[in-house]
């Protein structure tokens, strides 16, 4: 596929500014409609069973009772859905146990029923019979060669023989060689790290509405990050052909990831089959903690080379994560993505991918790697600060620039790390004085970005205006950023484009909204197009004009005739080509299907005061600045919006929030209460540095910047912990017991 | 030929090579190339992997082209949030 | 399950009396918690915040009045109650968000029976006496005694809190509660403690009641905390002493909230701090 | 089981519906009246996401029982907007863009609205702790607050 390779600057009138949002007023007045908002004639309610152990064989289940009930229309198992393609075998097992239920709250059963409280009662009735089996939640508890076995026969080729089958797969990256960098070093930092699994705690619950009929064609309502995704793995899990099930996506109340793969759909389109009724299914709060996709825990052993001056000679790390249930934890990405920031000669990450009777993980935002970094940016701080260096300092000294060759293996083309470290130099933050037990800590982060298969039809109305459709749910503000770049290329204003979310019928293959490749890929494909139509109505005037197409170009909203014709016809405008469309060949459109490859890289770096209470551990951010290369920021308040969300979540997983596992394998703190996202008093404003350094695979420049921003808070946030405690934590989350505990162990010598 | 640089740990399934060369010209003839010639890459290009060419991700563009003096370098395969 | 919203408390106590299991609602704010994690299953609910007095904050004798449906935001925005009984108030004020505090009352925080609840401490400190109606007419019992241990309390079936009386507040005196949470709103108290004091002409403690919530199975009156006070002016070895007594007297658990050896000292920490605002107070001054 | 006749006054507008007794307050705005703009989040007032006003008192709606609505007056985001008049707060959220999934903003611009109609001038603390019932999980509520404080701001000179 051919990307414009455009480095010139170019002056933009629409890209850059901040319009009003196209679905703003719906989101304020409560019209927009998320996954729990719609109805159907004759809905049934649907709800599941789920398992109350940790690991267990499910012996027998009768659901006779549940059946017999007044109301209830459907009662479904896994024996309702038969053998489905192995590749979604695992996404079927996670959806409705099969032969084991492998953590608390995995399905097991499910009905629809005419009410809510029928339902209930229903599901009361099912009796399950399970032999208790023992369990393991804990990643270095997993891989120890006496560990309760989830699964026999997955491990892979790349794990040395005599592991527990827990570990799924080993893989290692890097260069150089780690000896020889650890002994050109002044100092050796060597320390074990760990993280809590925590959730991507979007506000809206999972939920969805299917019907089917017994012809089999199938429609469904759903909140997701990608109802395309929504709608091949259910078809293949329903033995459907793809285009018989019709997905539409709601509006959808934040996914940060956990809204990338299927929970309850496959099983409301069985119970709706088998009812024959329009099946509804919404989450409670404790469902969506105990058995969706939060992200996984992981231990994680780092060994830093540092010389005097502060250069790094070696960068070693080993990193296990438990991604639940199934195999596929993302500890790949935490694993290449931990020392991207660097330019070294020695570098080497191990990754271990390790299953636990735990929710199977999803993605959470740029998955896999804040936990590395937390590691690595931890250790990376500790030497530069046990030589008194400055950790900026240091970094700018490591950094990697264009021409780099990545910890993971590539060459870096121009990015954007050491701008983010010169921009958070030349703050004022970095500058401003900290009082008493106070402390301020930076980290830098990476993160990939991805593009992927995308569609866009852009339709020219017969009043000239314009409509986009597109196939990714706006989950922070993507409709407002592809309008502006549809306006901007057509050289229209904003309020002439409106874009719309399309169904799954309505345009081929979408990617799901993830990787932060929305408002790159989407954005590229809505650019091209734009200029589709452009060169159609540039045809379309040459027509008029009777001269060659070649001849006419767009500018300003109007074609124009070009060389030696210039000047010989007035300019047609969008406007005036539509409404002759008819008499010139008929509607006007165009459209782009690309799967866009090539997102650039993108980097940040976040700067975090902190101050201690010494009596109670208890931590208070005081200020935080992020610093974020956007390649070019279409629409700079939901840029910000990105950087400020990212460092928040960060905050929220750097201090309080974590799963926390009884010995009986049962989640303790699966609602709002307990597991502890941030409130708005815990917080300051967040300040944001938006850096524009050109994507060049990018016609606009864009780069990604969802997901970068979640990368350094854990580590920036542990810094400056360590240095108002004077003691380095290492684990996280750095709750007040942990801290005081700390605190007191540090005073006691 | 393209040289591809394999990640640490895919090179104990090719012969303990951390740098390979296959005979391609496009992302499609390298994968086929590296299977042929690598059978112990099978299982891992089976499962799935992400190729940076020159410094850009492709994961599933098989025309993609590449020069014999492109750099190459097979990645897991990617997901995002 | 039936919903029934009676108008007197005779009919409250033979709607209570008349059925097992039945529940009382004031503010809900627990009870529908409960209902909907299937927790309980009554057979009837009782509202009692159309019986008269319920919503009322009434003076007696030199004390408040405070009727069982009367809600956390009702108390703060009540100036002559929240001048006489800051720490109880403040203490209410931190169960839940805004829009729990619209709804939340201090005696459904009571029959609740958690050993957390924010406002108990704060009425223990205070001497605070629950009226307990039902049907043998009406009776009083201290706060203290109401709970028996996590989710039991000292109700006989058919009965129901009606109101909270705080007592009269007494000269150079005052009170304070403050709690320990990981975020700064939201959570439920790690460790919470009340304190209510009176200072004689010399500034020396001449009464104090100290109380501990999250450290037992249920809220305690630290009488040692006490006694480590009396007669003393709240130098930092006054207050070292108190921390001390209340660290004793704690006896948590490790939960997911915090852990035995954090509760314990903080119980301390919260102690010393309490004493120091509920002492400004007890001198005229703001805290 | 026998269902309860409830007449309330919903937006301004007298209502009347029935209701199961353990239907909350949303659900019966949400499953018996189509007002879906009251969000559910936890059922458990941990996140405030169906902030209502019921009287003029700001309150999570799944805290309350539907059968408890009877003769009062509840105000929900429906009836923010005076006709095609957005009220201030929402016309600064746009503008400010204080969203960006959308899912907790009518719990918090209802929590905001009942915040200045009692403090037309509060501070970012207050404004802070007002909202602490309002969980976002997108916006890392820096554009919520300043939206809130601006909006205060405006009214004040308008008034």
């Amino acid at each position: 596929m051919a990307l414009d390779d455009t480095k010139k600057t170019r002056d933009f009138k629409v890209v850059g500014t901040r319009p009003d949002r196209p679905d703003g007023i719906d989101k304020v007045t409560g019209r927009a409609r998320f996954g729990a908002d719609m109805v159907l004639p004759g809905m049934l309610t649907g709800r599941i069973l789920r398992s109350p152990h940790a690991h267990a064989r499910i012996k027998r289940i009768d659901t006779s009772k549940a059946e017999a009930l007044s109301g209830v229309k459907a009662v479904v198992t896994r024996a309702d859905f038969g053998e489905v393609p192995a590749d979604v075998a695992d996404v079927m097992d996670n959806c409705m146990a099969g032969d084991k239920a492998l953590y608390d709250g995995h399905a097991v059963a499910a009905v629809a029923a005419s009410s809510p409280a029928v339902a209930r009662k229903a599901l009361k009735l099912i009796e399950v019979e399970y032999e208790v089996l023992p369990h393991v939640t804990d990643v270095d508890a997993a891989t120890r060669p006496d560990a309760p076995v989830l699964h026999e026969g997955r491990q892979q080729e790349t794990v040395p023989k005599g592991m527990s089958a827990n570990v799924i797969a080993r893989s290692e990256f890097g260069h150089g060689d780690i000896e020889t960098g650890l002994k050109q070093a002044d100092r050796v930092v060597a320390r074990t790290y760990r993280t809590a699994a925590t959730h991507q705690g979007y506000i809206e619950p999972h939920a969805c509405l299917a019907t089917m009929g017994p012809d089999g064609k199938a429609d469904l309502w759903v909140c997701t990050q990608g109802h395309y995704m929504v709608r091949n793995t259910c078809a293949a899990i329903l033995g459907m052909e793809q285009g018989q099930l019709r997905v539409t996506a709601s509006e959808i109340g934040g996914g940060f990831g956990g809204k990338t793969v299927v929970f309850l759909e496959p099983v409301a389109l069985m119970l709706a089959k088998k009812s024959g009724r329009p099946v509804k299914m919404v989450m409670s709060r404790s469902e969506v903690l105990r058995a969706t996709g939060p992200t996984s825990s992981t231990s994680i052993d780092v060994r830093i080379g540092m010389t005097k001056e502060g250069r790094i000679t070696a960068g070693f790390a080993e990193l296990r994560y438990q991604g639940g249930a199934y195999p596929g934890s993302p500890v790949d990405m935490g694993a290449m993505s931990g020392f991207a920031p660097y330019d070294l000669e020695n570098v080497k990450t191990v990754g271990w991918d390790v299953v636990t009777n735990r929710p199977k993980a999803a993605a959470y935002r740029a998955p896999g790697a804040p936990m590395a970094a937390f590691a690595i940016e931890s250790a990376i701080d500790e030497a530069a600060r046990g030589f008194g260096l400055d950790p900026l300092e240091v970094r700018l000294m490591n950094g990697a620039d264009e021409g780099t060759k990545a910890s993971y293996g590539p060459t870096y083309p121009a990015i954007g790390l050491k701008a983010t470290l010169e921009a958070a130099k030349t703050h004022p933050h970095w500058s401003a004085p900290l009082g008493e037990n106070q402390g301020r800590g930076v980290a830098c982060g990476f993160w990939f970005n991805f593009g992927g298969d995308t569609c866009v039809s852009l339709n020219i109305t017969p009043d000239g205006t314009v409509t986009v459709s597109e196939g990714n749910p706006d989950i922070g503000g993507s409709r407002a950023s592809m309008t502006m770049m549809a306006a901007e290329e057509l050289g229209i204003p904003y309020d002439q484009v409106r874009t719309i979310i399309a169904d799954t019928g309505s345009l081929g293959q979408n990617e799901v909204t993830d990787g932060s490749r929305v408002t790159f890929a989407v954005g590229l494909a809505t650019i091209k197009a734009a200029q589709a139509a452009k060169a159609e109505m540039c045809r379309r005037a040459a027509m008029v004009w009777g001269i060659d197409e070649d001849a006419v170009e767009w500018a300003d909203g109007a074609a124009r005739p070009a060389g030696p014709n210039a000047g010989k016809f007035p300019p047609m405008t969008l406007k005036e080509i539509a409404a002759i469309a008819s008499n010139t060949g008929g509607p006007i459109a165009g459209h782009h299907e690309v799967n866009a490859e090539g997102a650039g890289v993108s980097f940040a770096t976040h700067m975090v005061d902190v101050e201690l209470d010494p009596d109670t551990g208890s931590t208070k951010i005081l200020r935080y600045t992020v610093f974020q290369d956007a390649g070019k920021a279409v629409h700079p308040s939901y840029v910000e919006g990105q950087f400020q969300g990212g460092a928040v979540q960060g905050i929220g997983w750097a201090l309080n929030e974590e799963y926390i596992y009884g010995e009986d394998g049962i989640l303790q703190n699966a609602g709002f209460l307990d597991y502890r996202i941030p409130v708005a008093s815990d917080l300051p404003m967040i300040d944001t540095v938006i850096l524009e350094i050109p994507n060049p695979g990018h016609p606009y420049g864009v780069r990604g910047v969802g997901e970068t921003s979640i990368v350094p808070p854990l580590a920036a946030i542990a810094n400056a912990v360590s240095a108002a405690a004077g003691v380095r934590m290492t684990q996280l989350p750095m709750s007040p017991p942990r801290v005081l505990a700390a605190l007191q162990a540090q005073a006691d010598g | 030929m393209v040289e591809v640089v394999l990640w640490g740990s895919l090179a104990d399934q090719a012969e303990g090579a951390r740098k390979v060369e296959v005979e391609a010209g496009t992302l499609r003839e390298l994968l086929d190339g590296l299977g042929e010639k690598f059978p112990g890459l099978r299982p891992e290009l089976e499962r799935g992997v992400s190729v940076s060419i020159d410094g850009r991700i492709y994961n599933d563009s098989w025309f993609q082209p590449i020069a014999p003096d492109s750099e190459v370098v097979l990645l897991k395969r990617l997901k995002g949030g | 399950m039936r919903y029934e919203a009676p108008l007197s408390v005779e009919d409250a106590v033979a709607a209570l009396a008349g059925q097992p299991g039945a529940h009382v609602l004031a503010g809900g704010t627990d009870l529908l918690v409960k209902l909907r994690s299937e927790m309980i299953e009554p057979e009837v609910i009782v509202d009692i915040k159309r019986i008269d007095g319920m919503k009322d904050i009434r003076a007696e004798e030199g004390g408040w009045r405070i009727g069982a449906a009367v809600s956390g935001a009702e108390m703060s925005e009540h100036e002559a109650l929240v001048a006489d009984w800051p720490g109880v108030v403040e203490a209410a004020g931190l169960i839940g968000s805004t829009q729990v505090q619209g709804r939340a009352t201090l005696a459904g925080n009571l029959c609740n029976a958690s050993p957390a609840a924010d406002s108990v401490p704060a009425m223990v400190a205070a001497g605070a006496v629950a009226r307990i109606v039902g049907p043998n007419g009406s009776r009083d019992l201290a706060v203290i005694d109401v709970p028996q241990g996590p989710g039991k309390t000292a109700l006989e079936p058919g009965e129901f809190i009606a109101s909270i009386l705080l007592p009269a507040r007494g000269q150079q005196s005052g009170d304070a509660y403050l709690r320990f949470i990981p975020r700064t709103e939201m959570d439920i108290a790690v460790v919470g403690c009340g304190v209510s004091l009176s200072l004689d002409s010399e500034n020396r403690v001449s009464a104090a009641r100290v109380s501990l919530g999250a450290v037992g199975p249920k809220v305690m009156l630290v009488e040692e905390a006490a006694e480590a006070l009396k007669r003393r002016v709240l130098d930092e070895a006054a207050l070292d002493d108190l921390a001390a007594a209340c660290s004793k007297a704690a006896t948590p658990i490790d939960d997911k909230r915090g852990t035995v050896d954090f509760r314990r000292h903080v119980a301390g920490v919260l102690a010393r701090r309490a004493a120091v605002i509920a002492a400004t107070r007890a001198k005229g001054e703001n805290a | 089981m026998s269902q309860i006749h409830v007449t309330t006054k919903i937006n301004g507008d007298e209502t009347e519906f029935l209701c199961e007794p353990e239907d909350t307050l949303l659900d019966v705005l949400r499953d018996r009246l189509g007002l879906t703009g009251t969000k559910e989040g936890c059922g458990t007032g941990d996140c405030g996401a169906c902030s209502v006003a019921v009287d003029g008192r700001l309150v999570c709606s799944c805290l309350m029982l539907g059968a408890e609505a009877e003769g009062r007056e509840v105000a929900t985001i429906e009836g923010m907007a005076k006709g095609d008049q957005l009220h201030p707060l929402q016309r600064k959220f746009i503008e400010m863009a204080a969203l960006q999934c959308g899912i907790c903003t009518p719990g918090i611009l209802v929590a905001a609205q009942s915040l200045l109609e009692r403090n037309p001038d509060p501070s970012e603390e207050e404004v802070r702790y007002w909202l602490a019932g309002n969980l976002c999980r997108c916006t890392g509520y820096d554009k919520i607050i300043r939206a809130v404080m601006e909006t205060a701001a405006d009214m004040r000179r308008a008034s």
